[in-house]
Parts: C-alpha cells; structure tokens; sequence
C-alpha cells in the first residue's frame, strides 16, 4: 500500500510538469488581476486551452491514441489533473464530452461517428452537452417522452424538451436519448441520437437557479431532422448506450477527489478566522465531523483508481462519494453561516453561492434516494422495490399515470 | 383545560389569511431579489386596516389589548406567504413601551399605526452569561449594547454603540430596545431621525426581511421606565413571533411538497407512495406538531406562567427554526431539479430559512437558553 | 385558549386530592427507605391498590358507571393521573387492561363478558394482557399465524405462539387474536378470543432485553381450549376489534404528556452537576434541542385532550409524540453518558437501563417506520405502496414468502 | 498510488479471522455480560502465537517490524466478532517503549507476549489546550496527567496521580504513558507489580473490553528516552486502532443486517426492499466505505506522511466511531423487537459502540482534534 508513482508514472508526472511549465503562460486567467470577463471570451479562451492540452497529451489521457488520446490507464489521467491543479491553470473546458459522451462514441458509435467527432471534441473545438434528463424523466431516465420518428427515407424527427443541460448555449452537438418505440417497454424503445445544436427546431434556454445563475439550460425540440447517420449505438439500443454514459460519469466522480471546490481546509479556512467560533467546542465538533467524511472521499478515490488500475470497473456505490460530498458541504455551509451570520448570505460572500447552489445539486444526477436504492439493490443485495411500470408499453403506462393523477 | 382558538382568534386568523391572499406576496419576493425593490407591496397600511399595530396596546390606548398568541396567529399568517408585515419589528417595541408609563403618550399613535417602531433585539443575560448584548454584524461572539452616562431629570440620555441585524428598522419612526445607562440596563427609546442615529437598511438573501444596522453617535434616547423582565420579556415576545412566522411557513411548505408528492410520478408511482419520501414529510409533520404545541405554551405562557414565558418562546424558536430549516430543505427534495430554481417557490422558502434562523440570537441561541432555563431548574 | 381547571374540573381535582390525601397511607412503596424489595409482594400490593383506587373513583374514570367506571371524560382521567403523580404514589397496575382492553370488551363484548370480566378488571383482582404481536407479525399485525380451529361442539383450539407481552407472567386473562381461516385474505379471518392464562397449553416464558431485565413475555399455545363464550366481537371480526385496542392504545399515548419518565428537566439534572458540561456549547446546544421537542409533548398532550373533550377521537398523528418523546429521550442518553463518559454506563446508573431498554422501545407498538407509513397515508394523504399481499388468501401468501426467502 | 493489501496483508487478515473463528466469542461475550467473567477466553495465548505481540517491534528485537495498517487489519478483525484481546493496550505501548534506547532490552519479551503492556492514555496538546490530559474518571472535564519530580541518573522517578479506564490494563505487566516529570511531559514506563501502582479494574457495560482505573502514589517509574512525538504518535496511534476495531464491528453489524433484511417479510415484501431499511443499510455502507478509506490513510500516513497522522488517525476515529454508532442502532432497528433481546447478537454489538465511542478520549475528542488539525492548517 502506498501512494508514490512507480518509475513509469514518475516519468509521465515529469512530463506533464515540464509541459505545463513551458505552456502555462498560454492558459486563460480565470481569477485575480487580469482575468477574463466577458463570458464568450473566456468560452473561446478555454476551448483554445482544451486544444492545447489536448496536443501536449494532458487531455483524453485514456482515450484510445488512434483517436488523438494517450491510450494511458486511470492513473496517468489523475496524475496530469494533478499537475494542472498543481500549475494554478485551468483544466479542460469539455470534461463531459471528453470525459462521457466521447467513451460513450468510442464504444458504441460507427467509424464515420468516430472519425468525423472524436477529434474536435477532444481539441474543444466542438464543445458537447449530454440530452438525456427531462421534466417528467429525472431519476427515473427511462421514462423519457422525446420522440424520434423515421420517415420513409430513413431521416429521424424529433419533437421534446430536455433539461438540466451544462454547456448547452455553447455546443455543438448533443448526444440525446429519445423514445423511437412508445409500444416497447420504457426501457426499450429508446435510441442514441447526435444532434448539432445549431439545427433548425433546437433551441437553448438558460435555467435559472436559486442562486439567480443559469447553471443550466433547457433544450426544446421542434420536429428538428436529423439523418440516418446521427444514431449512435442502433436504433431500440438507447438504454444499453446510456448505461455506458453513466459507467464513464461514476469514474469520472469516483475519481473527484475532494471534488467540487469543497474541500476541508477551505471550509476551516472560513471559521479560523473567527477566534471565537476557532475555540467554541460546539463548531469545533460539527467541523471535525464534516472534515473527517469529506477527507475520506479523498481515500476513496484513491481506492477507486487503485481498483480502476487492476481493470475494475468501478460499482453504483462510486456515487456514494457525491452523497458524501454534497451532504458534507451543505453542513459546511450551515455552520460557516452560523459562525458569520447573514453575512455568509450576502451576494459578494463566498458561500452565499455554495449554500444555494448544494440543495439544487442534491437532485442533479439522479436523486440521493434512487442513489441509494440502486446502492441497496446492486451492492447490498437487497430485494428489489416492487415495480410497477415492468413490461408494461410506455404509451400505456404514461395513460396510467395520467389518470392516477 | 382548553387549548383550542377561541371563535375571536379563529376570525382574527382566517381575516388575515383573507386579507394577505389578496396579496401576490411570493411573486413580490421574487422580484425583489431580482433587483426590484419596489415590487414589494407596502403591507403596513394593511396591516392598519386589520388593526395589527395595536395587538399588544391596551384598548385605553387605542389598541386591541389583545395578547401574544394573538400576534403570532398574525405573525404565523405572514409566514405562511412569506408577507412582508414590518410587525416583528414593531410588536415587542410596543410591548416596551406599554410597560413605560413615561412614554404613554406616544402609544396611540403607534397602535393606530400612523407611527411605526422597531425592536432594537437586545438579549437579556443567560446563566452562564451575565452580560445584555446585540446582535453582532459578523461572527460568533455577541456585542456589548450601546451605552450612555447618567441621564438628566426628564430621562433623556445620549448613546453611543450599535445594534446589527434589527428587523424592520428601515422606515421606522421609533427605535425600542435596551441600553446600558449609568452601567445599568434599560429600556431606551431614539428616534430614527434624531441626530447621531444612522440606519442603514442591509439585504441579506432574503428581500422580503427588511434589516438595518442600527449605530448610534451621541444620539438623543429617552429612558424608559419599564421594568427590566418587560425588557428581557420583549427578547422572548420576538422569538416567539419568529417561531410563529416559522411555522406558517412549514405549514405552506409542507402543503405544497404533500400535494406535488401525490401528483408527480416516477417508475410509475406517485412518489408520494415511496417510504423515502413519505417519511420525510412525516418528519416536517412532526416538528410542524411540535412547533404548533410549542406556540400554545409560548402564548399561554406569557400571562399565564410569566416565569416559563422564557423556556416556553425559546423552546419554540428552538423547534420552529429547526422546522422551517427541514421543511425548506424537504419543499426543495421532493420538487426534485424544478425545486431549486428560480421560477418555484421553494427557494423563496428556503431563502427565508436560511436567513432567519440567523436573526435575533439565532435558533441556536434560543437553544442555548432553553438549556439554561432547564439546567437552572434542575440545579434549583 | 386556557390551562385552568372549570369550575367542575376544580371540584373533581379538589375531590381527587382529598381521597388521596386520605387514602395515600394505604399506597405500597416502590422506592426509597422501606421500598418493597420482592416482587410478588410489589405486584399484591399494586393490585390492592389498583383496587383501593378504583373504589375511590380514581380508576376508570372514563368508563361507564354501570361497570363500575365513573363515567367521565378524558380531561377527569387526565387530573386523577396528575393528583396521583403529585401525590406520589402508584398509579394502577394493569394501564394496558383498564386504559385499552377493557375499553374494548366494552365496545365489542357480549353482555355476559362484560359482567364477568369488567368488575374483577377495573379493581386489579384479575390483571390482563394483550396477546396480539407474534414473531412474524410485529408491525405487521394482521399476519398472526396463532390458529383457531372450531371444534363441532362450538368449543375452539389454539395453538401458536405471541410475543413482547407485558405483565403476562401475573396475568389471569389474555386478550388473543388468532386467526380462523387461512383462506380468507390475511385481515379477514381473523377473531379475537379471551384467553385464561391458566389454562392447560399456556406457557409463559420471560424474554430478556438488552438490559439484561425480561421486559416481556413469551407466551406459547399448545392445544389450548376455549369455549364458544371465548370469542369477543364475532367470528371473523378480529382485525376491526383489535382496530379499536389500537385506537384506546393511541389515546394512552396521545395523553402520555411528556410520558414514559422521560422529562426535561430529569435529563437537565444530569448535565448540571457537572459545572464543565453545564458551560459547554455543545452541551447547551443538544440539550436545548432534545428538551425543546420533549416540551412540545406534553401541550401535544393537551391538544389531543382538547380534542377528546370535543368529542373528537385522536388519530394516527399521536402517535408522532412517541417518536420524539423515544428519540428524545435516547439523544438525550447519548450526551448524558458523553458527559459522564462510562460511569453513565455502569450497571448502577439511572441511565445504564434507559439507553439499553429504548432502542427495543423504538420497535415496540408497531416500528417508527411503519407509523411514519401510517401517518403519511391517513393524515397526509400520500398514496401508499403497492401492497402485495391484498386481497391473496393466507394461506397462499405465506407459501410465497416461503418461496421468496 | 496502490492502496490495495499486499499478499503478506491478505493472509494476515485472513489468518486472523481463521484463528479467531474458532473462538465462539459471541456466546462467551454473553455469558461474561450475565456475571460469569470466566466466560471470556484468554486470547493472549493464541495472539503469541499469531505474532500479534510484536507486530510494531522491529525484528531485531524479536518482533514482525511491520506497521500500523498491519496492526490495524488485525484489530478489525478482533472487532469483526468482539473478540476481547488486549492489543489495543499492548500495542501502543510498545509502539512508545520501541522508541526509548533505554528500555531495548525490554522489547523481546513484549514481541513474543511473555511480557504484556498497557498503554496509559495520554492526550497531547491541542491547539486550543496546551496541556497534555488523561481521560477523567468521570465528567467533561479532562485530567491532568501524573506528575514526578526531577528523575535520578537511571532515569527512575516516583509517580503520582491517575488514568482512567485504560484499556487492557488488568494483568499487563507493564504500564506504558505520558507523565510530567518535572514541569515536562515524558514517556515513563511503570512495572504494575511495584510499591504504589494500584489497578482497579472496573466494567462497564460491554464485558468483552477489559478497563482498570490506575492509580499511582508515590509509584516507581523510568523515564524513557523516547521523544515527545513518539508519545502523541502513541495516542494517534490508539485511535487509529480503536477506528479499525470499530470498522470490524460494522462490518459484521452491517452483514447481519443485510442477511436479516433479505429474509424476513413483512406485509407481503422482505423488508430489504422497502426503502427505510434500504436507505439505512446503505448509510451503514456509506459511512463503513468512508472509515476504510480513512484506515488506508492512516495506515499510510504514520510513515508516509508522519505530519498528517494526527489528522488521519483522529478521522478515521471520528467516522469509524460514528458509524459504529449508527450501524449497532441500525442492526437493532432491521431486527425489530428481536434485536433488543438478550439472546441475540445485535445487543453485544451496541453495547461495545456504547462503550468504545467514550473511550479513549472519545469519538467526539477525536472530532475535536481533526477540527483542530484544520484550523491549524487554514491559519498557517
């Protein structure tokens, strides 16, 4: 057990550090005296970065190298976010594309798909966002309500509304997950699709949050056409497709770390300044109860890429470190604004953002409940809830549900 | 043995729930965090109308001579729609003030409401702390009160200090609190427009709570000759109608989560009908319970049993904040994603629960109290 | 909105003080210098008591007078309980036969029921107990498995086996719920039966809780006899029979004040004679919380007395007051015995038994879960789970369970 | 970066967990909780003969010279089915005593087990309280340590004062801790035969954990040589220890749970598939994940990473305590009214979360300490 490089990663961390040491004047400034401001400029900034990286070998480690990756393991991908955390820069703009949906292309999509994608989205040259959530499908992802029709000609159309989408109002293409059978059960009858966002009937909404930002957008579809070619993984395969997609999106945050800004050494940073609160025993307590879980994450990770290392896919209980994470810096929250008062509310404060952002997030990528019954079932083993909605055709089902309403 | 309303309190409640759904109070709020400060509705000449200024004034001086409970049903009213009623800030300064014959002739005017006051929250001492104090601008540790020398022969006096967080200060006519004069407390009274006095009004995250910073340079006060428990009683009077206020609140987030739970459905249930969900809203059931039982004593306390009066609003304050803190966070669960923005309701709950449980003392320091009086108790 | 006694309730508490003040001599003492020590004698004595009491009119106070009872409502009982506690003497012995059973056999027995078990009940001659819960139906009470089989002289046999009974090692009767016919769905076909405990076939078997103390019972029936008179409320009815058991059991609890022993300030007291704790934030803190809710129980209390006294019958919502008094109360032993540190723990202190007998307490009278489903469903208004055993015979049901394990 | 076991770490544990299999620890954990003391085996022989003694000796002096991860497998283990063997006392002890030149010859006989130790518990500073403490007797309030005046040339002092409930202490043959010799905090070993040193043995609750008061009047100690931060690596030490021991516990509570869960039905449904249950059990895995993880780092962290181990150790602490806490609380909750009977195993289990989390500083000191490291940390 221990946590050095062997020689081979030893050399790659060099690597990569001598790389961003020679580069790292080309990286935007995101914060402190000279930063960018205007939204589209540190979007164009940040998509030339990507591209950067993308070329020194620090972005789509793992991918295969044919497709312009390192064909490198879990590892060599951690140690290079290392090393961009550890030069101060800005990491790659496209962590979902190049982190999720590209995986998700590699293993399902057609050579054309490949080629024609792959490439762009790792150099940030098309940016990608992720369709799959809707209003009335959250937690319960097959029950999506987008319908694709084929037409005579083989094209699709496309009528829904997605919601939930990070990166929408910049990308390109989306990869989407709509309904091509209602007569199927929900989980069959769903197919992969590749849509330019730029196609006539797309159109992006921001969504605003309880913090007043639109951290996310909604996408209505209106009979927007697409060719035969935009399918990804064969038509009725949609849900296996997804399922790989949410595989690539449990590693992605097994691997986290501390994750999300919300490390400990911040939050004790938001106390010490008190001396009075550094000394009150009840607020010392409450820390070192949120500290001790959100430094175990950090273990955890490490846990996770030592499994990752051996070929080990990592299981639903990945997700068991967000639970940890969001729920810790919730409690963070609370007691900073304890100890500083209305003030941590106010606009300009650090945690005004932090505290109305979490509660939001708790519901973001599927609800901690189904979390944990999925948890329970997969891992624990326990009995499945009785379903209701099994074998039963989606139109039938959506019928149901209306009139129980 | 009756813990029931009485059909005046029954009218009383159902009146101002009538008058406040006249009121686009929520649609308000969300405008006013979006910049617009002018889109809250003034609610004081209603609350005029409805002759709340006047709850705690005896009738001899043109109020209602009713009681505290009175004044949370109303209080509990506001909360339920997230009202904007200056009247935390106004009931516990006249509760002063109806304990200060030197200043009874200023009451009419502030039970008609055509004056307007604020309470200036000065905490009375606990049993580990001997001190009075203010809420503090920032930070753990409370203030001192302001302070002022021997006053002259009418009890007029010049203070200096300063108190942070006072619901309703911006726009009142009149500030009531306590002071330490001649190193004693006391019941003060300062006019907002006197020299020295500045108020500051601040916004934190929630529009529809008015604040200021209340600091005071030499600035005129009149000394009260209320006596000091109508004083610490004004400290607990507040955090009973924050309790109350708290729980409307609950009991509209609880309503709104119920009835989203029975008609939302998810693998082809209402998710209502899944134990995760459905024990979470029995929890803000439970505390919802508790907080109302609470209230009762809280009200009946007050005159009833003047010495349980302290254990009794902070018990509530205690369990409401805490209530209002699950509820919110449950109100926002349920909804799921639409929950936590802009356009839902939710937040502006959850907005209101995360600043309140800051404001005078906090419900941690209602907590705090609540021990002191039992461990009091118990050493007795 | 009042807490004062009427004028009638005034001469009923005057009246009730003056009997006892009289009468309080007579009182057997449990505690302190001349405590009695066996217990034998501690149950003769109570009994005696019990009896003492009842002639006095400060038992069964609710119950009608042609049974001995005086008649009168809830709010008379509930200042009998508090001039029995102010006297400080014992209450009556058999709370679950006078407070629950006997208000059933009121409702449900025949007129020959009545007159032989009330009398010896109400006066503690004949203490009873309630054989309702059985190891594989616990909170799920409608799946007693304990079989009644009608003999052709009308003459009943049961066999089968209940469990958690208080008091059943000194009682002389049981209040039985078997069920009649496994072929009708499980809330059908069950009756209830009145059970002397002397009977041949009963066994009484203590069963010891995590104290180390028999809390409870085990009660085993092998072949027991009854005759045709057994039956209370009709063959076939016993689920609405016992409905009414539980709805007496709610209003024990509903008017329990803050109940069980588990009061504030006893738990202040704990904390206070240590002068550091009594200083320590954390301390204050917790404390505040756990006794803030504690309070809250007893005005529930009076609420649901009010509404007794309107004539409204509390529901299932009364039985949150046992969540939070139980909660409360083992929140309250964990920071007592933080304080302490493991003198808290040792085998002589008051608080050793009440945090090892209050985790066996949160699943006792149906579990928290089950109530919080309750409650959820009748007060809420939530829809309830898909339940599978609806409308399926028993006999069936528990072969598929059988199958599933 | 591999933080899996090693070959030599696998067969470790699993040797351990054969050899205690063959102890039916449970029933003699019962049995010893129903007064028959004689119940609970020796386990110290079979502990000699597994080499546990002398994991944390080198092997020049007759030990494995292996570390504390090694240690810590070993203790889960021993928590996996509350096995009492006295290494929670023992091993921190010879953890200090491996650090003092003075005392080498001592070593052997401790490696091999012929010789037992005890570890005095000794709280180092924190960085809010400069002293270092023993456990108290009884309250919140920490006690000082012994204390001894100047020792002679052999380093031999005589002793004053006390440790409470220290682990293991009755029939080890030497005392290992912290002592105030002469105004400074010094390792000190005592013989627990010698003139002065009375060890109380005392039990509470849990009779699988064998505790003694020690008393020290004018009792004839050395003073070793060990440096000051051997002597808080030993405390750091013991929380590693006790976390891992807990992790073993929650483990068992959290497979028993899961096994009961999966059988038992109600209302037509194994219990395992409604979602209270569910979602419990999963808390059970999210916390027990969460303390494994923090067993690695500290295991790593004692040579790798010497000055976090205070902060790894003591968080691992806190979470393991913690989780042991709720998973023993859980198992009695899935088991319904049978789990809180004496016949069953889900009481043995509460009883040692009951008592471990008020040891040894206590779950909440350790919380207290990773606080501390923090803020420390933010401030530099």
């Amino acid at each position: 057990m221990d946590l050095d490089d062997t020689p081979e990663q030893v050399t790659h961390r060099a690597q990569a550090r001598a790389w961003l040491e020679q580069n790292k004047d080309q990286a935007p400034v995101l914060s402190g005296p000279g930063a960018l401001q205007d939204e589209d400029e540190i979007i164009a900034a940040r998509r030339a970065w990507q591209g950067r990286l993308a070329e020194g070998g620090l972005a789509g480690v793992t991918w295969p190298k044919e497709y312009g990756g390192q064909g490198l393991g879990p590892i060599e991908q951690v140690i290079c976010s290392q090393e961009i955390a550890r030069a101060g820069v800005p990491g790659i703009l496209d962590a979902i594309g190049v982190g999720m949906l590209g995986p998700t292309i590699i293993a399902h999509g057609t050579d054309e798909q490949k080629s024609r994608y792959l490439g762009p989205m790792l150099h940030g040259d098309e940016v990608w966002c992720q369709l799959f959530s809707e209003p009335a499908a959250g937690s319960d992802l097959a029950a999506v309500q987008t319908r694709a029709r084929q037409g005579e000609d083989g094209g699709w159309r496309l009528t829904g509304q997605k919601v939930w989408t990070t990166n929408a109002q910049f990308a390109a293409y989306g990869l989407l997950l709509a309904r091509t059978d209602p007569d199927q059960p929900k989980h069959k009858g769903l197919t992969m699709f590749i849509v330019p966002m730029d196609a006539p009937g797309v159109t992006v909404r921001g969504l605003r949050q309880i913090s007043g930002e639109a951290e996310f957008n909604e996408v209505f579809l209106d009979d927007v056409e697409l060719d035969e070619g935009a399918v990804v993984g064969g038509v009725g395969n949609g849900w296996g497709t997804a399922l790989t997609t949410l595989m690539f999106e449990r590693v992605t945050i097994g691997l986290g770390g501390e994750g999300l800004g919300y490390n400990s050494v911040r939050f004790a940073r938001g106390i010490a300044a008190d001396e009075h609160a550094r000394r009150d025993p009840e607020v010392r307590k409450q820390l070192g109860d949120i500290v001790s879980e959100l430094l175990a994450v950090r273990f955890t990770g490490y846990r996770t890429l030592t499994a990752l290392q051996r070929g080990q896919i990592p299981g639903p209980e990945a997700g068991l470190a967000k639970v940890t994470i969001v729920n810790g810096a919730i409690k963070a929250g609370d007691l900073i604004a304890d100890v500083l008062g209305p003030d941590a509310l106010d606009q300009g404060s650090e945690w005004a953002y932090m505290i109305s952002f979490l509660p939001g997030l708790k519901s973001a990528g599927g609800t901690e409940e189904i979390l944990r019954n999925t948890i329970g079932e997969r891992v624990l083993g326990l009995p499945p809830e009785p379903r209701l909605d099994k074998g039963i055709p989606f139109s039938e089902l959506r019928s149901k549900e209306g009139a129980a309403t | 043995m009756n813990l029931a309303l009485s059909d005046e309190q029954e009218f009383l409640r159902e009146a101002a729930r009538g008058t406040l759904s006249r009121v686009k109070t929520l649609e308000a709020a969300r405008e006013a965090l979006d910049g617009d400060s002018s889109a809250l509705p003034d609610l004081w000449p209603t609350a005029r109308e409805a002759g709340w200024p006047g709850l705690l004034i005896d009738e001899a001086h043109g109020g209602a001579g009713l009681d505290a409970f009175d004044a949370m049903l109303v209080l509990g009213e506001c909360g339920r729609v997230l009202a904007s009623v200056p009247l935390l800030g106004h009931l516990p300064a006249t509760a002063i003030l109806a304990d200060a014959p030197r200043v009874a002739d200023y009451l009419p005017a502030l039970a008609s409401g055509e004056r307007r006051a604020a309470y200036l929250p000065s905490q009375p001492p606990t049993d580990v702390d001997q001190r009075w104090t203010a809420d503090p601008a920032s930070g753990l540790e409370r203030s001192p009160l302001p302070t002022g020398a021997r006053p002259d022969a009418n009890g007029e006096v010049k203070l200096s200090g300063s108190y942070a967080f006072v619901p309703d200060a911006p726009g009142a006519d009149a500030l009531v609190g306590v002071a330490v004069i001649d190193g004693e407390p006391a019941g003060v009274v300062i006019m907002a427009d006197a020299d020295g006095v500045q108020v500051e009004p601040v916004r934190r995250y929630d529009a529809t709570c008015s604040l200021a910073h209340v600091t005071l340079k030499d600035a005129a006060a009149t000394v009260l000759d209320a006596p000091v428990e109508s004083l610490a009683g004004a400290w607990h009077l507040a955090q009973a109608l924050i309790a109350a206020q708290s729980i409307g609140s609950v009991e509209t987030a609880l309503e709104m989560s119920v009835a989203y739970a029975k008609e939302r459905h998810t693998f082809g249930r209402p998710i209502g009908s899944y134990q995760a969900v459905k024990h979470s809203l029995t929890e803000v059931l439970r505390q919802l319970e508790n907080g109302k039982s609470l209230l009762y004593y809280a009200g009946w306390a007050r005159n009833g049993a003047p010495g349980e009066f302290p254990l009794a609003a902070n018990s509530a304050r205690s369990v409401a904040g805490r209530a209002l803190d699950y509820a919110a966070r449950t109100m926002i669960s349920v909804h799921g994603g639409i929950g936590a923005t802009w356009e839902h309701d939710a937040p502006l709950y959850f907005r209101r629960a995360q600043l309140s449980r800051r404001l005078l003392g906090g419900t941690s320091g209602a907590s705090d109290r609540v021990a002191g009086e039992l461990l009091a108790q118990a050493a007795a």
